[in-house]
C-alpha cells in the first residue's frame, strides 16, 4: 500500500514538473522544473530498487547537467523574450495531435503488451533466475560483459569534450561567412 | 621494257609531276612548273605510243596488256585488284588523254604565265591526267570509279581555281555535287552487277553478260547498266545532269579544253563502250541512252544558238556533241561513238584552245559582242579555228564529217536505231552548223566591235603550236575510220578504226534491216546540205550585223526567251529541289531536333526536377518539422503494427 | 488470474505508462518550443522517460542489463547536452538569441 | 601481361602527372608518355596473330569470386584496331591541344590519360562487370574535359551528355545482372560475369512477342549503346557536346568514344542476342538509314562549323550502324573500317577547326570566306580531310562507305538506295561549307585580320604540321592499302558473321 501511495505521489510530482518544463515561458523556470523532474525520476528509481542508478541520476543529472543548463542560461543574459511556442496553427495542431496519438498508442501498446507478458510468464514461469539487484552485480556486469561499451563511452566523452571546446571557441554560427 | 613497267610509268609519271609541282606550290616560276607538268604528261604519251605499238604488233585476238599491281580490296567474295589493262579501247583513250593533254599543258604555259597560282595549276592538271588514266585503264568498274571520282575532284579544284570569285567557287561545287548524283547511281549500278554476276572486273562482266537479250526492265543487266548510265549522264553532262558543264567554264580555258571537252566528259561514253556486251544485252537501257543522247544533242544545240559568251557556246556545243556520242552508243554504233569521241577531242580541244587564244588576246574578255573582225589580228588562231569549225559542222572529208556521218547513218540503219533518232541528229547537225558559224562570224569575221582600249595580238608560239598540231589532227584525224561506203569511193581506204575495235565490240544480235547504198548517200547528202545551208544563213546574218539580240528576240518571241534562259532548268533545280531541300532541312533541324527531341528531353528533365522540388518542399530546414515527421512516422508504423 | 486493483497494486505497466506520458511531454516540448535550451531540456526529459522504462523492465524481468543501459544512456545524454549547449552558445554568439529558427539553414 | 601493361600504363602516367611538381614540363612529359603508350600498343600489334579469330593475350584473375566477377581481358581482331586508334590519337590530341588548353594543364592531361585507360578497358574487358566499370569510368574524365575546358554553354552540354549516357547504362546494368543470374545454367551452378559464359547462354526468344527475355535484354543493351553511338533519334547530346567541348575533347569524343557504342554492338549485342538482333535488324537498319540522311540534311544548314561536323558524325555513325545490322561480311567489315575512318577524318576535321578557332575565335561559317588566300596550306589540308570525310576513292572513307553500302544492298536494295543519298548530301554539306569558309570573296574575319597586323593569320606552324601529317598519311594509306588494316580483323568478323547463333571465342 505504501508502495502505491509513494508511486502515485512521485508520478504526480514528475508529471507536473515535466509539464512545467514545457509550458513555462521563462527558461529558468523550465530548468528548475527539469531539476525537479530529475529528482522525481531518481526517487522512482529508488522505488524500483535501483539505488546506484538513482544516485548517479541525482549526481549527474540533477547536479552536473542541470548546473550546466542553468549556467548557460545565465551566460546568455537573454534580453528579449523568445516566443515560447512555434507559430503556425495547423502544424501546431498536427504536432499536438501526433503527440497525443503517439501517447495513446504507446499506452495502448503497453496494456496489450504487458498482458501478453503476464500471459507468457504464467505459461512459461521464467522467473526462476535469481537476480542480485545490488551495486556489485551491476559493476560486475558493467566491467565484465560490457567493458567494451564502457571504454567506448569513455572515448566518446573525450571526443565530446574536445568537440565542445572547439565549438565554443569558434566565432559562432553554423554558416560562418566571415 | 615490260608492259607492266610501261603501264606503271604511264600512270605514275603525271603523279610524280603532281607531287613535284604540288610540293613547291608557292613557286611562280611558270617555265619550270610548266616544263615539269608537260614533261610528265609527255613521258606518259611516249609510254602510250609504245604500248600502242606493242598492241599493234600483237595478234588481233591477243591485244590486251594487263598489269596487276596489288590486291586493293578483298572482303569475302568481293575482290578488286589495282589492275590496269591496255586494250583496243583504252589504248585509244590513253593516246588521246596524253597526246591532247601534252598539247594543252604546253598551251597552258603560255596561257597561265601571268597567274600567281601557276604551279598549283599545273599540279592539279597533272593530278587530273593521273586520275583520268586510272579511269580508262582500270580493269574493274571500281578502279574505274576511282578515276571517275578523282577526275571529278580535279575538275572541282580546277573550275574553282580562281576561288576568290564566289561564282567560280560555286561552279566548282555545282560540278562536284551534280557529278555525285550520278556517282551515287553508278555505285548502285556496280552493286546490281556485282550481286548478279559476282564480279566487278569488266572483262569478266563482259564474258558473263547474258547472251539472250533482256526484254524486261527489271533484269540485272538492264537495271545495272541503266544505273551506270545515270552515272554517265552526270560525268558526261547529259540531260538531266548537264547543268554543271556550262558553269564549269569558270575554270581556266585550257582546263575547259582538256577536262570539259576532250577527256573527262567523254568518260561516260568510254564506260559504255567498255561494257558494250552488257549494254547490248540490255536493249531497254540502250534505247534510253539513245533517246537521252538525241535530246541532249538537240537541246544543248538550241541553247548554244543564243549564247554570247564564247566559252559558253563551246560548252553547249560540247554537251551537244556528247549527246551525239551517246546517240551512237545507244544505237549500238560503239565504234562510231569512240570515233566521234576522238575527233571531238581534237576539234573541240582545238576550239577551246583557240578561244583561249582569243581571250588571251582580248585581255580576258569572253563576250563575242565585243569581238568581231579578229581575223586580221589573230591569223594563226583564226586559221586553226577555221579548221575546227569545218570539222565540227561536218564539212566533207574533215574529221568530224566521217564520225558524225557514221553516227547519223547508224542511228537510222542500226536495228536499234530509228528514223526519229536520225531526224534529231540531223536537226542537231544543222543547229551545230548554225551556232558554230555564228561564233566564227561574231568573233573573227565582220566588223570589229573591239573596245578601243583593247589591242588584240597574236598569241606566242608556245600557244600556237598546239593549235596547229590540233588543227592538223582535226583535218586528217577522220581518215583512220573512213566509212566503208566513202572508203570505196576514195580508192579502197580500209576502215582501220572498225577493224581495230572489232574484237572488243559485240555486234547487235538483231539482224539489221537491209539498206542500200543509195539510202546512205541520200541521207548523207541531206544532212550535209542542211548543215551547209544553215552555216551559210548564219554567215549572212551575223556578218551583216543584222543578228542582234533584239532582232532575234523580236523574231522568235517567247521561244527565244525560254531558250536564252536555258529552258529554265537551273531555275527548276534550284526552285524545285535545292532550295526546298535546304529549307526543309532547316525545318528538320528546328522542328525535329530542337523542338521535338530536345524538347522531349527537357520535358523529362523538367519532370524530374519538378518531382525534386516537390520533395524539397518537405525539407524546410525547420528541425521541429522534421521531428514532427518522425513522430508521424512512428504513429503510422505503430498504428500499422497494432491494427494488424 | 485474480482481479488486481489498478490503484493499489503497482506493476510494470504503471511505470511504463508514466514513462510514455513523460516521453510524450518531452516530445511535445521538442516539437513546440522555440528556445533552443528548452528544446534540449525536453530531450533530456524524453531520455529520462526511457530510463524509467529500462529500470522498470530490469526490475520486473529480473535482468540487470536494463540498468547498464540506463548507465549508458545517461552518459550519452550528458554528452549530448554538452554539445547541444556548445552549439547554443555558438548560435548565441552570432545572433544574440537562441531561437530554433536559426537552425533552418538545413533547408534543401 | 602485355595487355594489362598497355591498359594501365596511362593510369600510371596520370598518377605521375598528378604528382609532377613542375608545371612547365607537363605537356612534354604527357606527350612522351603517350608516345610510349603508342609504342607499347605497337607491341600488341606485333604479337597479334591475325590468322586466328581467337581471343588473344587473355588475362584472367579472380576479382569478386563470390559473384564470379573476374579481371578478364583479351583482344581479338575486332578490338585490336580500336585499341590502336586510341593509342594513336592520344599523342596527336596532346600535341593538338598544346596551345588551346591554357589553364589547368595538369588536370587536363590527367583526365586524358584516365580516359584513355577507361576507353581501352571497355574495348578489352571480357567480364561484364569489369566492362561496366570501364564504360562508366570513361564518362567521368569526359565530363570534366567538357565541363572545365569547354565553351560558354559547357555545363548544359556536359550534363546532357552525362545524363543521356548514364540513363542508357542503367538499363544495361540491369541486363547484366539479369544475365549473371542466368549463368548457373551453363557454368554448373556458380554465378559468372564472364562474357564467354554469357555467350554460351541460350536465352529464350519468341518472335513477335516483345516481352520475352531476349528481346528485353537486347533492347536494354542496344539502347545503352545506341545513345553512345549516337543513333537517331538519341543523337541530340552530340552536337551540344561537340560544340562546347574543347578541341581535344571533340577529337576524343568523335574519334574513340562514339566507337565504344558501335564496337559493343559487335562484342555484346549481336553475339549475345543473335535471334533478337536478326529479328529487329530492320529497325536498326531503318534508324541507321534515317540517321545518314537526317544527319546530312541537318548538317547542311548549320551555321557553326563544329556543329556541322558534329551532325556529319551522326550521319557517318548511321553508316556504321547500317553496316553492323545488315550482318554480312561486307557490312560488318565496312562498319569496322568506317569506325577507324571516322575516328581519323572527323578527328582531323575537329583538329583543323580547333586550329582556325585559335586564330580567329569564331566558328560561324557566315563570318568566314576567302580563307584560302590567307591560309593556303591549311586549306589544302582541310580539303584533303574533307575528301576523306565525303568518301572520295583512294581516301580511307571510300572503302568503309562502299563496303557498308554494298552490304546494305545485299540486305535490302532499298536501304542502299536511300543511304546512297548520303553520298550526295555528304558532298553537298561539306563542299558548301568549304566554299563558304575558304572560297569566295574575303569575309569579315579575313579582312579584319588583314587590317590588324597583331592578329594577322599565319599558316600552319611546325607543331600543327606534325599533328596533321600522320593523319593525312593514314587517310591515304588506309584508302590505298586497306588490306594492311583489314587483314587483322577479317578473321574475327568472319567468325562473328558465320557463327553468330552459337558464338564462342576460343581463348589463346
Amino acid at each position: 500500500m505504501t508502495d502505491a501511495i509513494l508511486f502515485w505521489f512521485l508520478a504526480l510530482v514528475t508529471v507536473c514538473a515535466g509539464l512545467s518544463v514545457i509550458l513555462m515561458s521563462n527558461p529558468i523556470y523550465s530548468a528548475l522544473s527539469l531539476a525537479m523532474t530529475m529528482v522525481g525520476v531518481s526517487a522512482l528509481f529508488v522505488t524500483l530498487g535501483a539505488y546506484f542508478i538513482a544516485g548517479v541520476q541525482l549526481i549527474v543529472y540533477a547536479g552536473a547537467v542541470m548546473v550546466l543548463f542553468v549556467m548557460v542560461l545565465m551566460l546568455f543574459d537573454l534580453k528579449h523574450e523568445i516566443q515560447a511556442f512555434t507559430r503556425g496553427k495547423i502544424t501546431g495542431a498536427i504536432k499536438i495531435a501526433s503527440v497525443g496519438i503517439l501517447a495513446g498508442l504507446v499506452v495502448g501498446a503497453i496494456t496489450l503488451g504487458t498482458k501478453a507478458i503476464e500471459a507468457a510468464k504464467a505459461t512459461e514461469a521464467v522467473a526462476g533466475k535469481t537476480y542480485d539487484n545490488n551495486t556489485m552485480s551491476l559493476a560486475q556486469n558493467l566491467f565484465l560483459q560490457n567493458v567494451f561499451g564502457f571504454e567506448a563511452l569513455g572515448v566518446l566523452l573525450l571526443v565530446i569534450a574536445v568537440g565542445t571546446v572547439a565549438l565554443s571557441r569558434s566565432r559562432g554560427g553554423t554558416h560562418a561567412r566571415d | 621494257m615490260s608492259h607492266q613497267a610501261l603501264i606503271a610509268i604511264l600512270l605514275l609519271s603525271p603523279f610524280v609531276g603532281f607531287l613535284l609541282n604540288g610540293l613547291r606550290y608557292r613557286s611562280q616560276n611558270y617555265v619550270l612548273a610548266g616544263s615539269i607538268a608537260t614533261g610528265a604528261v609527255f613521258v606518259s604519251f611516249i609510254c602510250s605510243v609504245m604500248l600502242m605499238m606493242d598492241l599493234i604488233a600483237a595478234p588481233a585476238d591477243q591485244r590486251r596488256l594487263t598489269a596487276n599491281f596489288f590486291e586493293w580490296i578483298a572482303v569475302g567474295g568481293f575482290k578488286v585488284n589495282a589492275g590496269f589493262v591496255v586494250d583496243q579501247i583504252s589504248s585509244i583513250m590513253i593516246l588521246i588523254i596524253t597526246g591532247v593533254g601534252s598539247l594543252i599543258h604546253l598551251f597552258s604555259i603560255g596561257y597561265m604565265h601571268h597567274d600567281k597560282g601557276v604551279t598549283k595549276y599545273f599540279a592539279y592538271l597533272n593530278l587530273f591526267v593521273f586520275n583520268m588514266l586510272i579511269l580508262v585503264l582500270g580493269d574493274s568498274l571500281l578502279t574505274m570509279f576511282v578515276g571517275w571520282e578523282g577526275v571529278g575532284l580535279c575538275s572541282y579544284l580546277l573550275i574553282g581555281f580562281w576561288f576568290s570569285d564566289a561564282a567560280k567557287a560555286a561552279a566548282g561545287m555545282k560540278a562536284f555535287i551534280t557529278n555525285r548524283v550520278g556517282d551515287a547511281a553508278f555505285i548502285i549500278g556496280m552493286f546490281i552487277l556485282f550481286f548478279s554476276f559476282g564480279t566487278l572486273n569488266m572483262y569478266e562482266l563482259n564474258a558473263l553478260a547474258p547472251t539472250t537479250v533482256e526484254a524486261s526492265w527489271l533484269g540485272a543487266a538492264t537495271l545495272g547498266t541503266l544505273m551506270l548510265f545515270i552515272g554517265a549522264t552526270g560525268k558526261s553532262a547529259q540531260v538531266p545532269l548537264y547543268v554543271w558543264l556550262p558553269d564549269a567554264m569558270a575554270g581556266p580555258t585550257p582546263v575547259s579544253a582538256l577536262i570539259h571537252a576532250a577527256t573527262m566528259v567523254t568518260a561516260g561514253v568510254y564506260m559504255i563502250v567498255r561494257l558494250n556486251p552488257m549494254f547490248v544485252a540490255a536493249p531497254n537501257t540502250m534505247m534510253i541512252v539513245a533517246i537521252v543522247g538525241a535530246i541532249t544533242a538537240v537541246m544543248a544545240a538550241t541553247i548554244g544558238l543564243t549564247q554570247y559568251d564564247i566559252k559558253k557556246i563551246l560548252a553547249y556545243s560540247t554537251v551537244s556533241q556528247l549527246g551525239y556520242m551517246f546517240l551512237a552508243v545507244g544505237v549500238g554504233a560503239f565504234g562510231a561513238g569512240m570515233m566521234h569521241l576522238m575527233t571531238h577531242a581534237f576539234f573541240k580541244a582545238l576550239m577551246f584552245l583557240g578561244s583561249g587564244s582569243v581571250i588571251h588576246a582580248m585581255e580576258g574578255e569572253q563576250d563575242t559582242r565585243l569581238m568581231g573582225g579578229l581575223k586580221k589580228y589573230l591569223p594563226i588562231t583564226h586559221f586553226t579555228f577555221l579548221m575546227g569549225w569545218l570539222a565540227i559542222i561536218g564539212f566533207p572529208l574533215f574529221s568530224g564529217f566521217f564520225s558524225k556521218d557514221e553516227i547519223l547513218w547508224q542511228s537510222f540503219a542500226s536495228p536499234r536505231g530509228s528514223v526519229f533518232l536520225w531526224v534529231a541528229g540531223a536537226i542537231g547537225a544543222t543547229l551545230t552548223a548554225f551556232y558554230m558559224t555564228r561564233l566564227m562570224a561574231l568573233t573573227f569575221w565582220g566588223k570589229s566591235r573591239v573596245p578601243k582600249e583593247v589591242h588584240p595580238h597574236e598569241s606566242p608560239v608556245i600557244m600556237t603550236i598546239p593549235l596547229i598540231v590540233l588543227a592538223i589532227l582535226s583535218v586528217v584525224g577522220g581518215f583512220i575510220g573512213v566509212p566503208h561506203l566513202i572508203g570505196e569511193y576514195l580508192g579502197h581506204i580500209p576502215n582501220y578504226w572498225a577493224e581495230w575495235l572489232a574484237p572488243v565490240i559485240k555486234t547487235l544480235p538483231e539482224a539489221a534491216a537491209p539498206h542500200t547504198a543509195t539510202q546512205e548517200w541520200a541521207l548523207m547528202t541531206t544532212s550535209v546540205t542542211l548543215a551547209l545551208i544553215s552555216a551559210f544563213v548564219a554567215y549572212r546574218i551575223y556578218t551583216s550585223g543584222k543578228g542582234t539580240n533584239e532582232a532575234i528576240a523580236k523574231a522568235f518571241g517567247p521561244v527565244y526567251n525560254v531558250v536564252n534562259n536555258k529552258y529554265f532548268v537551273d531555275e527548276a533545280y534550284f526552285g524545285g529541289i535545292i532550295n526546298p531541300l535546304v529549307k526543309q532541312s532547316q525545318n528538320l533541324w528546328m522542328y525535329i531536333d530542337v523542338n521535338f527531341i530536345d524538347k522531349t528531353t527537357h520535358v523529362i528533365s523538367d519532370m524530374t526536377k519538378g518531382a525534386g522540388s516537390l520533395a524539397r518542399s518537405f525539407q524546410t530546414g525547420n528541425m521541429q518539422q522534421y521531428a514532427m515527421y518522425i513522430g508521424l512516422g512512428v504513429v503510422v508504423v505503430l498504428t500499422f503494427v497494432l491494427m494488424r | 488470474m485474480p482481479e488486481t486493483n489498478i490503484l493499489t497494486t503497482i506493476g510494470l505497466e504503471h511505470y511504463l505508462v508514466l514513462s510514455a506520458v513523460l516521453f510524450s511531454m518531452g516530445m511535445a516540448g521538442v516539437l513546440l518550443r522555440r528556445n533552443l535550451i528548452v528544446l534540449l531540456m525536453s530531450i533530456e526529459l524524453m531520455l529520462n522517460a526511457v530510463n524509467i522504462s529500462f529500470v522498470a523492465f530490469s526490475k520486473f524481468n529480473n535482468n540487470i542489463e536494463g540498468q547498464i543501459m540506463v548507465f549508458f544512456v545517461m552518459t550519452i545524454a550528458a554528452a549530448e547536452a554538452a554539445v547541444g549547449l556548445a552549439l547554443a552558445v555558438s548560435i548565441f554568439k552570432r545572433f544574440k538569441e537562441v531561437n530554433i529558427r536559426f537552425f533552418e539553414h538545413l533547408k534543401g | 601481361m602485355l595487355l594489362s601493361v598497355v591498359l594501365f600504363l596511362p593510369l600510371v602516367f596520370a598518377a605521375i602527372l598528378a604528382l609532377w611538381p613542375q608545371k612547365s614540363t607537363i605537356r612534354h612529359l604527357a606527350l612522351g608518355f603517350s608516345l610510349i603508350e603508342f609504342l607499347a600498343s605497337l607491341a600488341i600489334l606485333r604479337n597479334f596473330d591475325a590468322n586466328s579469330a581467337a581471343l588473344q593475350m587473355v588475362e584472367q584473375y579472380a576479382w569478386v569470386p563470390r559473384f564470379g566477377i573476374s579481371y578478364f581481358i583479351g583482344i581479338d581482331g575486332i578490338s585490336l584496331m580500336l585499341i590502336m586508334l586510341t593509342t594513336f590519337l592520344t599523342p596527336i590530341i596532346i600535341l593538338g591541344s598544346w596551345t588551346s588548353i591554357a589553364d589547368r594543364v595538369k588536370g587536363f592531361h590527367v583526365a586524358l590519360f584516365v580516359l584513355q585507360t577507361a576507353m581501352m578497358g571497355s574495348f578489352l574487358a571480357m567480364d561484364a562487370v569489369l566492362f561496366y566499370v570501364f564504360w562508366e569510368l570513361s564518362l567521368v574524365p569526359m565530363y570534366f574535359i567538357v565541363g572545365i575546358w569547354g565553351g560558354a554553354r559547357r555545363i548544359y552540354a556536359t550534363i546532357k551528355f552525362f545524363i543521356y549516357t548514364m540513363a542508357g547504362s542503367v538499363l544495361m546494368l540491369l541486363a547484366i545482372i539479369f544475365l549473371m543470374r542466368l549463368t548457373p545454367e551453363v557454368t554448373g551452378g556458380s554465378i559468372s560475369a564472364s562474357l564467354l559464359d554469357f555467350y554460351k547462354l541460350q536465352i529464350p526468344f519468341v518472335a513477335g512477342e516483345f516481352f520475352t527475355a531476349q528481346t528485353l535484354l537486347f533492347f536494354a543493351f542496344a539502347l545503352a549503346f545506341a545513345i553512345k553511338v549516337p543513333l537517331f533519334p538519341l543523337h541530340t547530346w552530340l552536337p551540344d557536346a561537340h560544340v562546347e567541348a574543347p578541341t581535344p575533347g571533340s577529337v576524343v569524343l568523335a574519334g574513340v568514344m562514339l566507337k565504344m557504342g558501335t564496337f559493343c554492338y559487335l562484342r555484346w549485342v549481336i553475339p549475345l542476342f543473335p535471334e533478337a538482333a536478326e529479328h529487329f535488324a530492320w529497325f536498326f537498319v531503318a534508324l541507321g538509314v534515317i540517321g545518314i540522311v537526317y544527319g546530312a540534311l541537318v548538317a547542311m544548314v548549320q551555321p557553326d562549323v563544329k556543329k556541322l561536323v558534329a551532325y556529319s558524325s551522326v550521319s557517318h555513325m548511321g553508316y556504321v550502324i547500317l553496316g553492323i545490322f545488315v550482318m554480312n561480311q561486307y557490312g560488318v567489315n565496312g562498319a569496322l573500317y568506317q569506325m577507324l575512318n571516322h575516328g581519323i577524318s572527323t578527328g582531323a576535321l575537329f583538329l583543323l577547326i580547333g586550329m582556325i578557332y585559335e586564330r580567329t575565335h569564331s566558328r560561324m561559317i557566315a563570318k568566314y570566306g576567302g580563307l584560302a588566300s590567307a591560309l593556303p596550306v591549311f586549306t589544302i589540308m582541310f580539303i584533303i580531310v574533307t575528301m576523306s570525310s565525303i568518301a572520295v576513292p583512294l581516301t580511307n572513307g571510300f572503302i568503309g562507305e562502299f563496303l557498308i553500302l554494298m552490304g546494305s544492298f545485299q540486305y535490302s536494295p532499298m536501304a542502299a538506295g536511300i543511304s546512297v543519298l548520303g553520298v550526295i548530301l555528304g558532298a553537298a554539306y561539306m563542299l558548301w561549307m568549304v566554299k563558304r569558309v575558304f572560297f569566295g570573296p574575303k569575309g569579315e574575319i579575313v579582312t579584319h585580320a588583314e587590317e590588324d597586323k597583331e592578329h594577322a593569320l599565319h599558316d600552319l606552324s611546325v607543331r600543327e604540321w606534325v599533328v596533321m601529317t600522320p593523319l593525312i598519311i593514314l587517310i591515304f594509306w588506309m584508302g590505298i592499302f586497306p588490306n594492311h588494316f583489314m587483314d587483322y580483323s577479317k578473321k574475327s568478323v568472319d567468325h562473328l558473321i558465320s557463327n553468330k547463333h552459337n558464338y564462342t571465342l576460343e581463348v589463346k
